[in-house]
């Protein structure tokens, strides 16, 4: 009653590397946390898409858990670049290079 | 029976601990009498002891005094144990005899030298030590002593540590004995891998099945062992910088007891040698050529102390001569004869030194018997004993020697002829010198004659004695009785010490005496030599004759102080030091430097930190590789993230 | 039967149509998120997405997670993206063109590419594994979907979600701890001496903040539970 | 093992010393000496007691103390003391006392002397550790302290010393701790369980001929570096001459016996046919250490750096004794362990003594000390003399047991060897007349003699120079059941038979000719018979030929 999994599979890797070449193309720490939940969407979609053609309740509960993880990490991601920016006004991910051997 | 004979190490051995333990405590002349009494007892010790065995018939005279278990290992095991026989008996006798006559004239000698204490636990341990090397049962005990009299004589000549000569003199000592030991201890490694065992008398027992190479290499080792102790070429360099020490110490370790341990090893391994032919003509040559060329270095001399350490050198040349003719009751008699008149004739030295304000060299000598006239008298009886004058010891003890080394070969005797003539040459020189002639020491600075050496007494007299600049002498003066009495005993001894092995049937003493001990090993002379004896007898004494009236003629008719005096002679140890020098020191200072500074430091720690340095240069490279971009990094990630998809891909080869 | 295929190949169509419909708005959104030059234009360009998901959840029968998906998402997170941007005023024009990283935006999309060829490549290898025993019970079949994934939940997953709880619990106490203006930084001299070390401050709040982990755990038990409630 | 063991009491008190002395505070110094002086005291006083009532007659472990520890693996807290370990515990044990009390850190002393307890806990585990595992860890355990020592209470140069020092031996196990997982797990054979046991593992023998030798290289690699053998031994100068007298002292004394005690304790006992294979490449070595060390000491500058130097070469000694393969050898390796820790030890305390005073180590800098300090001069040459082994102290029984078990089975080697016993008297003498002999002037005319306490410290070293010189029997007695049984389990595994000569001495050259001579006999008899049957075969052929030319 649904058409192939392999179509849902297809746009969560097109999703996925979208975010992924977001994520080095982009400066702005901001987006670049976003593009990190648009890979994190994609493999969601996967996990339900494979819950459904296994069809297995696990995925979906698994999904569950990255939902909350995602949370947690934007929570904590967004008060360590509210911490940054209160030092450096409009810091980008460059401007960040102290671990530089 | 023979248990007196643990006492005669034993005392010195107490008289060395009680000095220890008194140190300063003991004071100038009681800590010198002290010593002398300790081995003053060990000599009555032993003259029980010589008494004792006197007793036993003559195939019975022979003890071993067990003492205790010394090294045991698997099959390797020495006891530490005394052999009282004829030859170590007779050693020991005039070791203590000698050594306690000489004790007597250093409490006297060293009087007021402010290491007095501490010359005299050298000269007890030393006493302790030489004993030990006499009266062993085996190889590695008599080792034990062997070494011990070496780090005396090394103690006693770097006696007065602030002079560098001293100094210097003491390590030269001790460094070249070692080469000699080097040989001994490959002798004994060498017997006990052959024989199995260090006793000597297991040794001589055990000596039947092992090859005749290894017998000519153990004895021939030995023999560089005793070419060591008993300054024989090419180790004797070491002697003549040993007349640094106190004259009693050139008296005592370097000239009667010390230096002959070489020829009583060689007299104590006599069957070993017995078995090893070609070994003996080289120990004869050897001998014969060192008592020649130390006799020929004499004769330039002008200090008055390696005049006689020369002299020494040449003599105990003359005892291997005998050894190497297998004449070994002949070695030992001249080893004793020649103890008397030698130890004689150092303390005579001392005695002149000590009268002359440590005076060493000869040409500022002069007439010196008018005014120590004791110590002359002695000195010249000690002459005409070494210069082989009839009837004195070293006349006839000489003369054995001779007649064995003709047996051996007319050319050995030869040597030994013209080394004789030399003696008395360089003797009487002396003699003359020092004793007679002109008061030399008076106007010295007028003449401005200069000897070679530097003076060479106790540092804070010699502070006295220099500048030269300052006016002459004041008068010399005889010494005080305790230097002078032993002088006379050991020229009574000198005089009639001939008289312990007349050449004459019955009144060989000596020679029955020692004759068990040597039984197979003594070698028979031919039939015929022994009536020769008489000629060659005659021919020694025209030689001597000969020496003394060349000296008399050149130094008191001619007065040519010079003559026959060859720079490269004075030069030390008659040039060898040079010689070694230019072929060992140089070159092992070049290589022992590069070694330590150039190839340790340089190229075996160099790789250790080249090693780690190449790895900080690896690690400052690859730091750059962390930019600090977290972008950079997620490229990374990608990159291997698209690896892993390429290898799944490879695996499930699409 | 038939009446079956009929329905089957009837609710294909509808479920093309929304698939290709969902997934058109979905990579337009992704593709948006990198693009735009302005945060608050991407933050929107990512609801996009999100909806797109949550439909694409829906056509999947997972129609919890879709809500979930919705409420958090959408409402929550996108929401945060939006207040800090506002709260930093970081929303003004960030010029994408140039790069500053030699070879870093032509790598960047190179192994995009790559990667997703290889994917694809894979996926066209693979064959898929189907029917497989279940691990949690049948995803599909009677009962609603929120009811199988509750039970499976408080049951088999409970550790792990209780987990989660503690999990939330540590990114509120961390997010406080370091959104909080310290007095220390407050202190500080102008930005330009801090440039050194920016996140020296943060690295040593922790310490300051253990006492703060303590009081806001009841808070733990409610946390995680809010968002089911949500979705009801 | 059950109820009280003496040598877990050993090894055990030091490490609750350093640990009282941890919480002392650091402002007590006094109470901090105190406590670390009675912690090493005990185990000197304990371990001598272990010397008497050890018996002289068994060859076994003795005092064993067993407490299972890991099952699994088949590790355990394993104790025990025989021969070869007996005197290095007792060498440990009074070491430490005079080291402890003879030198002053000068600053931080509860540091100082927390590490140095450590230390010694980890050289007597080392020595007492029957178990290989539990003597890695102890092993490893020496390493720390003596690093910190060095680093840390150290000379000019320490903190590159102590890396060396730290880096070269840890090099070192990195490849014995290979070594040992693989022998373990490999002689696991069959129905064998894991066990570190080394009792177990030495009568297994279970590794394969080429494997056991690469297993031994592995030990040895570790053990050459502590020994420090010839190309590794760069780090000793520098760590022996930076550390402070104290660390210096321990590190010749004990330290570096770790390394000739691993390789009678471990490579003998554990791979026998290797040590017999290899031994002539690890004398070698020794035989270059030998010479190698005393070359470079003579022309060193620095009074310490040439001691340093010295015991490369004495230490190349008990090597050549070791795989020399000879009841002597050996004896005297394990003698000489004792003895140069004794003799070296003593000469870094003299010249830490000098140093204290003088603040300097350079040999050009001293002169004519023999004046201003006759004391100290005459205590020095004792400990010279037996350094260089001179007959009646302690050196020369160790040396000349060596020499003459090498002298045995490998003649060369010991001559070559020999010939490093007159450098030896080159160079100490040498210094010795640099430092001493002569007229003092300036600082060295007023340096003061040695202190009572310092007398105190060297009085018991002096004593037992002497005394193990004059009468080593006791000790040998001790040490010779336990190496003759060693030798036994070498020739029976390793394929080997050392000479006759070498086991019974007079006899056994007797034997061994009188096997000749039966050889030689029957050798001529077979001659004889073949001549016999040669000369009737060509006489019938000569009836033959006669036969026919008659027919």
């Amino acid at each position: 009653m649904s058409l192939d999994g392999s179509w849902y599979l297809c746009l969560a890797a097109a999703v996925f590397t979208i975010g992924a070449v977001g994520l080095l193309v982009r400066r702005n720490v901001l987006v670049m946390f976003m593009c990190v939940e648009l890979m994190l969407n994609a493999v969601n979609l996967t996990l339900v898409t494979f819950a459904r053609m296994l069809d297995d309740i696990g995925g979906q509960a698994l999904v569950f858990f990255v939902l909350v993880v995602a949370a947690a990490e934007v929570v904590v991601g967004l008060g360590i670049i509210v911490a940054i920016f209160r030092r450096r006004a409009g810091a980008t991910a460059d401007d960040l290079h102290l671990l530089r051997g | 029976m023979a248990d007196l004979a643990y006492l005669i190490p034993a005392l010195p051995l107490a008289g060395f601990l009680a000095l220890v333990v008194l140190g300063r405590r003991a004071g100038d002349p009681g800590a010198g009498w002290l010593a002398t009494t300790a081995i003053g007892l060990a000599f009555l010790a032993t003259l029980a002891t010589f008494f004792e065995l006197l007793g036993q018939d003559s195939h019975h005279r022979e003890v071993t005094k067990p003492l205790f278990t010394w090294i045991a290992a698997g099959g390797f095991e020495v006891k530490a144990a005394l052999l009282v026989d004829q030859l170590s008996i007779t050693m020991a006798l005039f070791v203590t005899g000698v050594g306690t006559l000489i004790h007597l004239y250093s409490v006297g000698y060293m009087k007021g030298d402010e290491h007095f204490p501490r010359f005299f636990v050298y000269l007890n341990l030393f006493a302790f030590s030489m004993l030990v090397l006499v009266l062993s049962d085996s190889f590695l005990f008599t080792f034990l002593g062997w070494e011990g009299v070496g780090a005396c004589s090394y103690l006693l000549i770097s006696f007065w540590f602030e002079r560098d000569t001293a100094a210097t003199a003491g390590k030269k000592a001790f460094v070249v004995n070692r080469v000699g030991d080097f040989g001994f201890m490959i002798a004994m490694f060498l017997l006990f891998s052959t024989v199995g065992t260090l006793t000597y008398n297991e040794v001589f027992e055990g000596l039947e099945g092992v090859s005749h190479a290894a017998i000519v290499a153990i004895a021939l080792l030995l023999f560089v062992g005793a070419c060591g102790k008993s300054a024989q070429l090419p180790l004797f360099v070491w002697l003549p910088d040993a007349m640094e020490g106190p004259s009693p110490v050139s008296a005592l370790i370097h000239a009667a007891t010390m230096v002959t341990a070489g020829v009583y090893l060689m007299a104590r391994v006599s069957p070993l040698l017995a078995e090893a032919g070609g070994a003996l003509t080289v120990i004869a040559v050897v001998g014969a050529v060192t008592a020649l060329v130390a006799a020929v270095i004499a004769c330039a001399q002008n200090d008055i102390k390696r005049v006689l350490a020369y002299s020494t050198i040449s003599q105990l040349g003359y005892m291997f001569l005998a050894v190497g003719s297998g004449a070994y009751i002949a070695a030992v008699f001249h080893m004793v004869t020649h103890a008397f008149f030698k130890a004689l004739l150092f303390l005579g030295a001392g005695s002149v030194m000590h009268g002359m304000n440590d005076e060493l060299d000869m040409k500022r000598m002069g007439a010196l018997r008018r005014w120590m006239p004791i110590t002359g008298a002695t000195f010249i009886v000690g002459w005409l004993a070494i210069a082989g004058v009839p009837p004195f010891s070293g006349f006839w003890s000489k003369d054995d020697v001779l007649l064995a080394a003709y047996d051996k070969s007319p050319v050995l005797w030869a040597v030994g002829l013209f080394t004789a003539l030399l003696t008395a040459y360089y003797m009487g020189r002396q003699v003359f010198l020092v004793f007679f002639g002109d008061e030399r020491w008076r106007r010295e600075e007028q003449e401005g004659v200069h000897g070679n050496e530097p003076s060479r007494g106790r540092p804070e007299e010699r502070s006295e004695a220099e500048p030269p600049a300052e006016g002459s002498h004041s008068e010399p003066h005889e010494s005080p009785r305790l230097m002078t009495v032993p002088m006379i005993v050991l020229a009574a001894l000198a005089a009639l010490g001939g008289l312990l092995n007349l050449p004459f049937g019955k009144l060989k003493f000596l020679e029955h005496w020692l004759e068990p001990v040597f039984e197979e090993a003594e070698h028979k002379l031919a039939p015929g030599v022994e009536d020769l004896r008489l000629v060659l007898a005659l021919v020694a004494i025209a030689a001597g004759a000969g020496g003394i009236a060349l000296a008399y003629a050149i130094f008191m008719r001619a007065k040519r102080l010079n003559a026959f005096e060859p720079a490269v002679l004075q030069r030390g140890s008659g040039g060898f030091d040079d010689l070694y020098s230019f072929l060992v020191e140089r070159p092992g200072r070049v290589i022992a430097n590069f070694t330590a500074f150039v190839f340790d430091a340089r190229i075996v720690d160099g790789l250790v930190n080249g090693a780690a340095s190449v790895v900080r240069m690896g690690g400052s490279q690859l730091r750059k590789v962390q930019t600090g971009y977290v972008r950079n990094y997620a490229l990374g990630v990608t990159f291997g993230a698209a690896l892993l998809l390429g290898y799944a891909l490879l695996r499930m080869g699409v | 039967m038939n009446t079956a295929i009929a329905i089957l190949a009837v609710a294909t169509k509808v479920d093309i149509a929304v698939f290709v419909a969902s997934a058109v708005i979905v990579l337009a959104g992704a593709i948006g998120v990198v693009v735009s030059r302005n945060p608050v234009h991407a933050a929107l360009f990512l609801v996009l997405t999100l909806f797109g998901v949550a439909v694409l959840f829906v056509a999947q029968e997972a129609h919890f997670l879709a809500a979930v998906q919705v409420i958090v998402y959408a409402g929550a997170i996108v929401v945060l993206f939006l207040f800090v941007i506002m709260l930093l005023g970081v929303d003004r024009q960030e010029n994408v063109m140039v790069e500053p990283l030699r070879a870093q935006r032509p790598l960047a999309f190179l192994l995009g590419v790559i990667a997703l060829g290889e994917i694809f490549l894979l996926a066209q290898g693979t064959h898929w594994a189907t029917g497989a025993s279940q691990v949690a019970g049948p995803a599909g079949g009677p009962g609603s979907n929120v009811e199988k994934l509750a039970r499976i939940l408080f049951t088999r997953y409970l550790l792990a979600f209780e987990a989660t709880s503690v999990l939330l619990v540590i990114a509120v106490v961390g997010a406080v701890v370091l959104a909080r203006r310290s007095e220390t930084t407050a202190a500080e001299s102008p930005a330009a001496a801090r440039v050194e070390n920016p996140l020296s401050p943060t690295s040593e709040e922790p310490l300051s903040a253990e006492p703060l982990s303590a009081e806001p755990l009841p808070a733990a038990s409610d946390e995680p539970h809010s968002a089911p409630s949500g979705a009801r | 093992m059950e109820g009280f063991s003496i040598l877990t009491a050993i090894v055990l008190v030091p490490v609750i010393g350093a640990a009282a002395v941890a919480l002392i505070p650091r402002s007590r110094e006094d109470v901090i000496k105190a406590v670390g002086l009675t912690a090493a005291v005990f185990v000197g006083v304990a371990a001598i007691s272990l010397a008497f009532a050890f018996d002289s007659h068994s060859a076994e472990y003795q005092f064993v103390s067993e407490a299972s520890w890991i099952e699994e693996f088949g590790v355990s807290w394993l104790l025990g003391v025989d021969g070869i370990s007996l005197f290095l515990v007792v060498l440990t044990g009074i070491l430490f006392p005079i080291a402890l009390v003879g030198t002053d850190p000068h600053r931080d002393v509860k540091g100082y002397t927390a590490w140095m307890l450590l230390l010694e806990a980890g050289c007597l585990g080392s020595f007492l550790a029957l178990d290989l595992l539990l003597f890695f860890l102890f092993f490893e355990l020496t390493l720390l302290p003596m690093y910190f020592i060095i680093g840390g209470w150290g000379y000019e140069k320490r903190v590159y010393a102590s890396l060396k020092f730290f880096l070269f031996t840890l090099f070192g196990s990195a490849f014995m701790l290979v070594g040992m997982v693989a022998l373990v797990f490999l002689s696991a054979k069959g129905s064998d369980p894991l066990t570190f046991d080394i009792r177990v593992l030495a009568e297994r023998g279970a590794l394969a001929e080429d494997t056991a030798r690469w297993v031994f290289l592995a030990f040895t690699m570790a053990f050459a570096v502590k020994v420090p053998l010839f190309p590794v031994h760069t780090w000793l100068p520098d760590a022996h001459t930076q550390a402070p007298t104290a660390g210096s002292v321990i590190l010749a004394g004990v330290l570096l016996k770790l390394g000739t005690y691993g390789l009678v304790r471990f490579g003998l006992t554990l791979f026998p046919k290797a040590a017999v294979d290899l031994a002539p490449v690890l004398l070698t070595l020794a035989v270059i250490g030998i010479i190698y060390g005393a070359v470079c000491a003579t022309m060193q500058t620095d009074l310490k750096r040439l001691v340093a130097y010295s015991s490369v070469a004495h230490l190349g000694f008990i090597v050549l004794g070791t795989f020399a393969l000879t009841t002597q050898g050996l004896s005297g390796g394990v003698l000489q362990m004792v003895n140069h820790g004794l003799s070296t030890g003593a000469l870094f305390l003299l010249v830490g003594m000098i140093y204290e005073r003088r603040h300097t180590r350079e040999i050009s800098e001293l002169h004519g000390l023999q004046r201003s300090m006759p004391v100290m001069a005459v205590v020095f040459t004792v400990v010279m003399f037996s350094s260089i082994g001179l007959p009646g102290l302690n050196g020369f029984v160790g040396e000349f047991l060596i020499l003459i078990g090498s002298f045995v089975t490998r003649r060369w080697w010991a001559v070559v060897a020999t010939a490093g016993v007159i450098l030896a008297a080159l160079y100490l003498l040498w210094a010795y007349q640099r430092v001493f002999h002569g007229t003092p002037e300036g600082e060295n005319a007023t340096l003061p003699d040695m202190t009572l306490r310092e007398r105190a410290v060297m009085a018991p070293l002096l004593v037992l120079i002497v005394f193990l010189g004059v009468y080593p029997q006791p000790v040998l007695d001790r040490i010779n059941p336990t190496v003759e049984k060693l030798m036994e389990h070498v020739e029976e595994k390793g394929r080997y038979e050392q000479p006759a000569v070498a086991v019974n001495g007079v006899e056994g050259v007797r034997e061994e000719r009188e096997k000749k001579e039966v050889e030689e006999k029957e050798a001529k008899e077979q001659e004889t018979e073949r001549r016999l049957s040669e000369f009737k075969k060509a006489e019938d052929e000569a009836r033959e030929k006669a036969r026919s030319g008659g027919g």
